[in-house]
């Protein structure tokens, strides 16, 4: 029942997606926004996974397995991510990028 | 090993202290019988306060429009909140002698704790309980009453 | 068996058939899904009405009173009343809140119930989607409600609704791992994840009797648990009305604040459906093995009301649990799901895995 | 112990303590500065082991206050009564003993609340009911206060 | 390279963090308001703020003659409010040495007990609302509606009676009176068991109530703490027992005494009075002697010059009254000493460490009456 | 345009739209909502392309978890009024001209390349029992190993998280 | 019925709700005093910054919960085939979760476990 | 009951307002209907009065037989505070926020001698303020020292009755009460 949508639309959404997570990358100084720019970037790489595998190799799996275990290791970065930001709030109650160099040892 | 046996003598000592708790609500939630509601306005024909109860101080008035009160105001001395205030006149009896009675006795239901001290002390029994706690009105000032009706005199003892 | 007179299947597909011969493709969904989605908002906004008016009159028969009486036959538009009086209610709009956040949260709650209805299936063939993965989705689509409540908490400038939630907000996601891995015990046994199926693999007994005591142990896990995910007492901290007033919902009036207080009925709706098709057979009527009279006669009592009669019952268990208990604090909640319900649980999966392994299932 | 060796006993301690008649408690009169010694020594010294000040009272004796001190030894089961009397009316100092009987910390606010007695040393002296802005202190014989109070 | 620097380090879970608690909460049981540092959720301090509800009884006293003081005292501590009355009536008594009628002794011990049970009643319910069990408010009342039904028709009132007089009583107890009281008895004790059941030995309650406020029995005396509170902490203070008044010298009950001083056991120790009140009402029930209901009285009430002071055990604990008298008919000066006012002042020292859960605990057993502090 | 078309236009719309707002929002809660709309449209998409099982873990990881994750953080460091400091004309413009130069090379990119059209064949819905087999089975396209190494990572990922997180008793 | 309806279902959900909120906002009365958008602190004014005292506890559950989270998540597909895979989806499982026991024991000994 | 069996049915003519067409009739039926049934109380209690505020919810009288078991401890949630015991100087302007802060339409009854007057306390105090009507408007006076569970019940169907008076095109404005 699946029909009518050309790769590219999804794979220009991909990268658009894509783009934007680097835009935030560079340009946040907040650490969770970093994390969260990090996140739509891993995002728009599932949706051209996804993409790829239904439109080109629709008997295949391979795509949407790499994408399940994207999903678990952004889990896991997530949480350890999320521990260090704690970490370095809880010394020096801050979370700027910038003003992290103060923590260097 | 001891630890390990204690998680589940714990676990089922809590299941079983919660069951006994859900047994006392579920036997009420049963047994519709233990419902002890009185329904108030629904019995309100049939609804009757103990005969002491005390709604309000009332002065009771005979059918010939008379009542006790000689407007001494001992009352209102006793009244520990004020409730009560005597408007007193001075008429003049037929045999010529200046008397004081009441004019307005005052009650300020709004005020009233219900003690008691008012209907105790008085000397000549004027006042009573009265039965009536419906009381509530949209403005206040109809909670100040005048408890001798008017027109109303008072009772000659036969004493006197 | 006969549930012929029952099954709606005919009748969906009839409609569905209607639907996309009149109409295009496009068309046909859009309309179809638009009074699908009527009619489960208005059943839903139903059932959330019945089930307050419900709980009020359950709690006031476990307290030995009345309950709602004077407003319609046995108080019955109490609902309607109230229903009304907080329509008109005027909505305060908070100093220094985040109005977007403030005003998206109900929303998110809402729909995170909505959508997790729309799985369950009522009747034979009586579903709005039957998908291959009915319990993943169900459990994914409610595990958003939880953010609602969290930006309920913080944007509405208030210090009580911060910690209540806060506290729900780790107490949801906690509890959410018993709701799911309860549910894995019965996706051993049953070896399917829809709905449908998962029905349909009760014909001959329910779950809750063909997987022994693990299933039990399951079904038991799985009702303390999705009381607390539903933040229903003695789960209920993050209204914790002794410590912090209203928990998140403190400074909600108005509609909004019916949406909250809806929702709260409306998840112990649905977790209660959940655990009624999953391990009480859902809209499958009660069978014995052998008697075959009795089915006859079961099978008489439309699948419907069975559904909600298990269900209904299952809501009343929640009742009962809610008026009965005092509630448990943070730190007794965190612990009973970490200490306790998952260490049983992953156990329990274990054993599950192992009795089917063994065959020695029904 | 009987009061009589009890009053011997306070004597002891405090010579220039004036003893009072009362049916119900024997009663001594301390000196000021006198008292917060006293008040260790009445909690420490086993034969006397006061240790429930089971009320502190501030009473406004026109031209000076007098804040009374109920004690009862739990052990010993004796009671006694104590007053501290101020000066006058304008010097109104009295020193704490909070820090022997804990409980005296709200008493003692209230007595300044009320009776605008200050207590030294006390930790935390504030208003107990009255708005901190209050004005006056109202148990006070002279306390006056047109607008909330209708005399009757 | 850059220099080591050490970052400050500043330890945010460290920081204190006020939140207010009250003065309208349901769960302060009036109006009180509690200002809490915590730090996380585990408090670290606490500020009580009295006074919402400070109605400046003393002061009034002072302008009311010593009939018309009853009715005051009544509106301190509603819920043990013939227990009120009674410490101003024995107070009085005691200054003009008139000796009250054994009937009225034993009407009045039979009333304040039954007061007791009530407030006790009301307490449990509350408690348990506390706690989060809403049901145990409803059934608390719900039983507590019998005493009420007694109070009302021997008094005329549920709540407030001010039936006590100096010398005596209002009136007469109702003929009924004895009959009501001995089917509540045996009413309140099957009853009884449903609270075990319902609250006592629940897993919840026990597991958020052990262990949680513990306040030893130095402290308790140190504090003033008394009732039930105190004797949780094994602090013997039953004034009943101490300083025997109406006729409880005659009945025989015992003092429990608690050893934890937690929570839970300031919570046993009035299931435990509760149970023993009825013993005493059955003790006395059926032996209410015949006689006057009060005794020959002034009808204005003058106490000799001089101070005077009487204890009574409330509801809550110790109450005491001292009055100085300058020989008017009104008090020069008059001070209650009321329990729920010293047990407060130990809230602080009990809930440091504990969660804010916790605190609603302890405050929940403390069962204070906020006029009753705030006077 | 099919049903599919609109759905997906209007999923790609949301997700371009809010994950510009999410790198943009000077409110940090309000990044982390946005990034929440974000994924959801994905899982619609994910959905749109019959990955029922796939969109299913996107909702409960990624929305249900991850986003939670985050906005617990947020709500532990930031408070209500704070507002992000709005970047710098320094840092945005070469940020800005790094995003559009690469988004722009890269559609151009994909549009031209000449991607095999109409070759939707053979089963349309992913079925999670062949999901299942291939997690579970350890022969070819099989996952077994994946599944178990996951268990590891997860194992250390907490292990690290806690070691972290937990307050140092010092 | 397909599952990308459930789009729909979606959407009419969120605007009907919505039209309920807004119908509300315009037949309910509106009143404004200078109290009544202020946050309601049991009736006393706020003092400070509304903000949350930093809590480790709460979301050191939620790091632990999104672990366990991806593990169930992993579990799912296996249980639906467990009854057909039999010994070998067994073993698989024994290996997963004697890996995230050893996680958990981890976190129980920690003390991460413990509110605080 | 009926109207006539109702204390003060005069001072209800004054608050009546001349009708208006047939349609916002029944609208205004429908909605004073609706609100006059469901009046979700604050928990608001300072005394004595409270306790049979209390009563009156317990299963005895039952509160929840008019629909009023909900109490709300938030403001922003209830329809109606019920200021039962004394109010003093100290908590006036809490009470007044606590006021302030519930969304219209909103009702006040005062339960109880001290919240109509200040009861035992009008003379001599020196703290108490002398019925609630000095802050904020209230609806029905229930007097009584203690008020009954009954009498307050019965002055819940006044305020029921009061509240079936509004109409749309006039509505209640709390603000221009005072
Ligand atoms: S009622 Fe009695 S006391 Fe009062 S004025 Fe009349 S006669 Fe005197
Ligand atoms: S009952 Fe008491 S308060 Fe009421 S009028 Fe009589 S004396 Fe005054
Ligand atoms: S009216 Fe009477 S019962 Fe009510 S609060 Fe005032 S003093 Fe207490």
């Amino acid at each position: 029942m699946f029909e009518g949508v050309p790769l590219q639309w999804f794979l220009v959404t991909g990268t658009i997606m894509f783009f934007v997570g680097i835009y935030g990358f560079l340009v946040r100084k907040n650490l969770i926004t970093i994390l969260m720019s990090i996140e739509l970037i891993l995002n728009s790489v599932n949706i051209n996974f996804v993409a790829f595998n239904k439109i080109l190799y629709p008997g295949h799996l391979e795509g949407m397995f790499f994408t399940i275990f994207v999903i678990a290791v952004a889990a896991a970065e997530t949480s350890v991510a999320i521990a260090i930001i704690i970490n370095i709030y809880r010394r020096i109650v801050n979370i700027d990028v910038e003003k992290m160099n103060e923590m260097k040892y | 090993m001891n630890s390990f046996f204690k998680y589940f003598t714990d676990i089922f000592n809590g299941v079983k202290s919660l069951l006994k708790g859900m047994s006392v609500t579920g036997r009420y939630f049963f047994s519709p019988g233990s419902i002890v509601t009185q329904q108030y306005p629904e019995n309100r024909k049939t609804l009757k306060m103990f005969d002491r109860f005390k709604g309000e101080v009332i002065m009771p008035h005979n059918e010939k429009n008379q009542h006790h009160c000689t407007g001494c105001g001992i009352c209102a001395n006793n009244c520990p909140n004020g409730s009560i205030e005597i408007v007193q006149d001075k008429i003049e009896t037929p045999d010529g002698k200046k008397e004081r009675i009441i004019d307005k006795h005052i009650y300020h239901l709004s005020m009233c704790t219900f003690c008691g001290l008012c209907i105790k002390s008085c000397p000549s029994n004027a006042l009573s309980w009265g039965q009536e706690f419906e009381h509530a009105v949209f403005d206040r000032s109809k909670l100040t009453k005048i408890l001798n009706k008017p027109g109303s005199s008072i009772i000659k003892d036969i004493t006197e | 068996m006969d549930f012929s007179i029952y099954d709606f299947t005919s009748f969906n597909q009839g409609i569905d058939k209607f639907f996309f011969e009149n109409l295009t493709p496009f068309w046909a969904t859009v309309v179809e899904m638009t009074i699908i989605g009527l009619v489960f908002l208005i059943f839903y906004a139903l059932v959330a009405l019945f089930l307050i008016y419900a709980e009020r009159k359950v709690c006031a028969f476990m307290q030995n009173r009345v309950g709602p009486n004077r407003v319609g036959p046995y108080g019955f538009f109490q609902l309607i009343a109230d229903f009304i009086k907080l329509m008109l209610k005027e909505v305060i709009p908070i100093k220094n809140a985040d109005k977007f956040l403030f005003n998206l949260a109900p929303f998110i709650v809402v729909i995170a119930s909505f959508m997790a209805m729309a799985a369950i299936p009522f009747a034979k063939g009586l579903h709005a989607v039957d998908l291959d993965i009915g319990i993943l989705y169900v459990i994914a689509v409610s595990s958003m409600g939880v953010i609602g409540i969290l930006l309920a908490g913080w944007s509405s400038n208030n210090k009580y609704s911060l910690i209540g939630a806060m506290r729900s907000g780790a107490m949801i996601v906690s509890y959410e791992l018993s709701v799911g891995l309860s549910l894995i015990t019965i996706i051993i046994l049953s070896g399917t994840m829809q709905f449908s199926a998962i029905v349909e693999g009760q014909a001959n007994g329910w779950f809750i009797f063909k997987g022994h005591i693990p299933a039990l142990i399951a079904f038991v896990i799985f009702l303390i648990s999705s009381t607390a995910e539903a933040n229903r007492g003695p789960f209920d901290l993050a209204e914790a009305e002794s410590e912090l007033t209203a928990g998140f919902h403190t400074e909600y009036s108005g509609i909004k604040f019916a949406l909250f207080y809806m929702c709260e009925y409306m998840n112990m709706f649905i977790v209660s459906s959940i655990a009624a098709t999953v391990f009480l057979g859902g809209w499958m009527p009660f069978h014995i093995g052998g008697c075959d009279g009795f089915n006859h006669i079961m099978d008489f009592i439309p699948p419907f009301i069975w559904y909600l009669g298990k269900t209904f019952f299952l809501v009343w268990v929640m009742m009962w649990f809610k008026w009965t208990f005092p509630r448990l604090r943070i730190d007794q909640v965190l612990t009973l799901e970490w200490k306790y319900l998952l260490p049983i649980n992953l156990v329990n999966i274990l054993f599950m895995a192992f009795i089917v392994l063994m065959g020695w299932h029904f | 112990m009987d009061n009589a060796t009890l009053k011997e006993r306070i004597l002891e301690l405090v010579p220039n303590a004036e003893y009072q008649e009362n049916k119900q408690f024997p009663t001594f009169i301390i000196p000021p500065d006198k008292m917060h010694d006293l008040a260790l020594k009445l909690k420490q010294e086993a034969d006397l082991a006061f240790d429930f000040l089971f009320c502190l009272t501030a009473v406004d004796r026109i031209e000076f206050f007098e804040v009374v001190y109920h004690l009862e030894s739990t052990q010993l089961k004796h009671q006694l009564e104590l007053k501290v009397r101020t000066a006058n009316r304008e010097n109104v100092a009295v020193d704490t003993v909070c820090d022997v009987w804990r409980t005296a910390e709200f008493h003692e606010r209230e007595a300044y609340d009320l009776m605008g007695i200050t207590f030294n040393n006390h930790p935390d002296l504030r208003r107990i009911f009255l708005d901190e802005n209050w004005k006056g202190h109202p148990l006070r014989k002279d306390y006056v206060d047109e607008v909330n109070i209708i005399e009757r | 390279m850059k220099e080591v620097i050490n970052p400050p380090v500043r330890n945010i879970e460290d920081e204190e963090y006020h939140i207010n608690i009250g003065p309208q909460h349901p769960s302060t049981h009036g109006v009180l308001r509690m200002v809490v540092s915590i730090q996380g959720e585990t408090v670290k301090s606490l500020k009580p703020h009295c006074g919402y509800i400070h109605r400046g009884i003393e002061k009034m006293c002072e302008k009311d003659t010593y009939q018309q003081i009853i009715h005051l005292t009544d509106r301190m501590d509603y819920l043990s409010a013939h227990i009120n009355n009674h410490v101003v009536c024995l107070l009085v008594e005691r200054a003009l040495e008139v000796a009250v009628p054994e009937r009225v002794q034993y009407i009045r011990t039979i009333v304040d007990e039954l007061t007791r049970i009530a407030s006790h009643q009301l307490w449990w319910g509350c408690f348990g609302m506390d706690m989060g069990g809403q049901t145990c408010l409803l059934y608390g009342m719900r039983d507590r509606e019998k005493i009420m039904d007694i109070f009302e028709e021997s008094f005329g009132s549920r709540l407030l009676h001010s039936y006590y007089t100096p010398g005596g009583l209002m009136g007469d107890i109702h003929p009924n009176f004895q009959k009501r009281v001995k089917e509540f008895i045996t009413y309140f004790r099957k009853k009884i068991h449903d609270y075990d059941n319902i609250l006592t030995g629940n897993v919840i309650m026990q597991e958020r109530t052990k262990g949680v406020g513990i306040l030893t029995k130095e402290e308790a005396i140190d504090y003033g703490v008394t009732g039930p509170i105190g004797r949780a902490s094994g602090f013997s203070c039953d004034v009943r027992k101490y300083h025997p008044y109406g006729v409880y010298d005659k009945v025989d009950f015992k003092e429990i005494l608690g050893t934890q001083g937690d929570t839970f056991s300031r919570y046993m120790m009035r299931m435990h009075e509760m149970r023993e009140s009825m013993k005493i009402l059955e003790q006395l029930i059926d032996n209410i002697p015949a006689g006057d209901y009060s005794a020959k009285m002034k009808a204005v009430i003058k106490l000799p010059a001089g101070e005077y002071y009487q204890r009574v055990e409330a509801a809550r604990g110790e109450l005491g009254v001292y009055v100085v008298s300058d020989g008017n008919k009104t008090p020069y000066r008059m001070k209650f000493r009321s329990s729920s006012f010293s047990n407060l002042s130990a809230l602080d020292h009990m809930s440091r460490g504990f969660k804010i859960a916790d605190l609603i605990a302890i405050g929940g057993s403390l069962d204070y009456v906020i006029p009753d502090i705030d006077r | 345009m099919t049903t599919n078309q609109l759905m997906f236009v209007i999923f790609s719309a949301v997700i371009i739209i809010f994950s510009i707002l999410t790198v943009t929002s000077r409110r940090i809660l309000r990044a982390a909502t946005y990034l929440l709309f974000v994924l959801v449209a994905t899982a619609g998409l994910y959905f749109l392309l019959q990955f029922n099982f796939l969109a299913a873990i996107q909702l409960t990881l990624y929305v249900g978890g991850i986003v939670v994750l985050i906005i617990f953080s947020i709500l532990l460091t930031s408070h209500l009024g704070d507002k992000l400091e709005a970047p710098g004309w320094k840092k945005t413009v070469p940020a800005l001209f790094v995003a559009v130069f690469g988004a722009v090379m890269c559609t151009i990119t994909i549009l031209q390349y000449n991607f095999p059209m109409e070759v939707i064949t053979g089963s349309d819905r992913t079925k999670i029992r062949e999901i299942s087999y291939s997690l579970v089975s350890t022969e070819k396209f099989g996952y077994a190993l994946p599944f178990e190494v996951i268990s590891i990572l997860l194992l250390a990922s907490m292990i690290g998280a806690i070691i972290l997180a937990k307050k140092r008793k010092d | 019925m397909s599952a990308e309806s459930l789009i729909l279902f979606f959407i009419v959900g969120a605007f009907l709700v919505g039209f309920a909120v807004v119908f509300a906002h315009f037949v309910a009365p509106h009143s404004t005093n200078p109290q009544k958008s202020e946050p309601y602190e049991c009736g006393i004014p706020t003092e400070g910054v509304t903000w949350l005292q930093f809590n480790v506890g709460y979301y050191l559950f939620a790091i632990i919960f999104l672990v366990f989270d991806v593990e169930s998540v992993f579990i799912f597909p296996w249980a639906v085939v467990m009854k057909e895979l039999g010994m070998v989806a067994f073993v698989e499982i024994l290996i997963f979760f004697f890996v995230l026991g050893l996680g958990l024991l981890y976190a129980w000994k920690k003390g991460a476990l413990k509110w605080e | 009951m009926k109207e006539a069996d109702f204390r003060d049915n005069d001072t209800l003519e004054l608050f009546k307002h001349s009708g208006g067409n047939i349609l916002f009739t029944t609208i205004d039926a429908i909605m004073d209907w609706g609100r006059a049934n469901s009046l979700w109380p604050l928990t608001f209690a300072t005394s004595c009065c409270a306790i049979e505020m209390m009563a009156a919810a317990a299963p005895r009288h039952d509160f929840s037989r008019f629909g009023m078991e909900v109490y709300r401890a938030s403001p922003r949630q209830a329809d109606m505070i019920v200021v039962a015991g004394t109010i003093v100087n100290k908590m006036a302007p809490v009470l007044k926020r606590l006021y302030d802060q519930m969304p219209d339409p909103k009702y006040v009854i005062a339960m109880g001698a001290c919240a109509v007057s200040g009861g035992p306390f009008f003379y001599n105090s020196y703290h108490v303020v002398r019925g609630v009507d000095h802050i904020i408007p209230v609806d029905v006076y229930v007097p009584g020292c203690p008020v009954r569970p009954e009498a307050l019940l019965y002055g819940v169907m006044q305020l029921q009755r009061k509240i079936k008076l509004e109409t749309l095109t006039n509505p209640r404005k709390t603000e221009n009460l005072q």
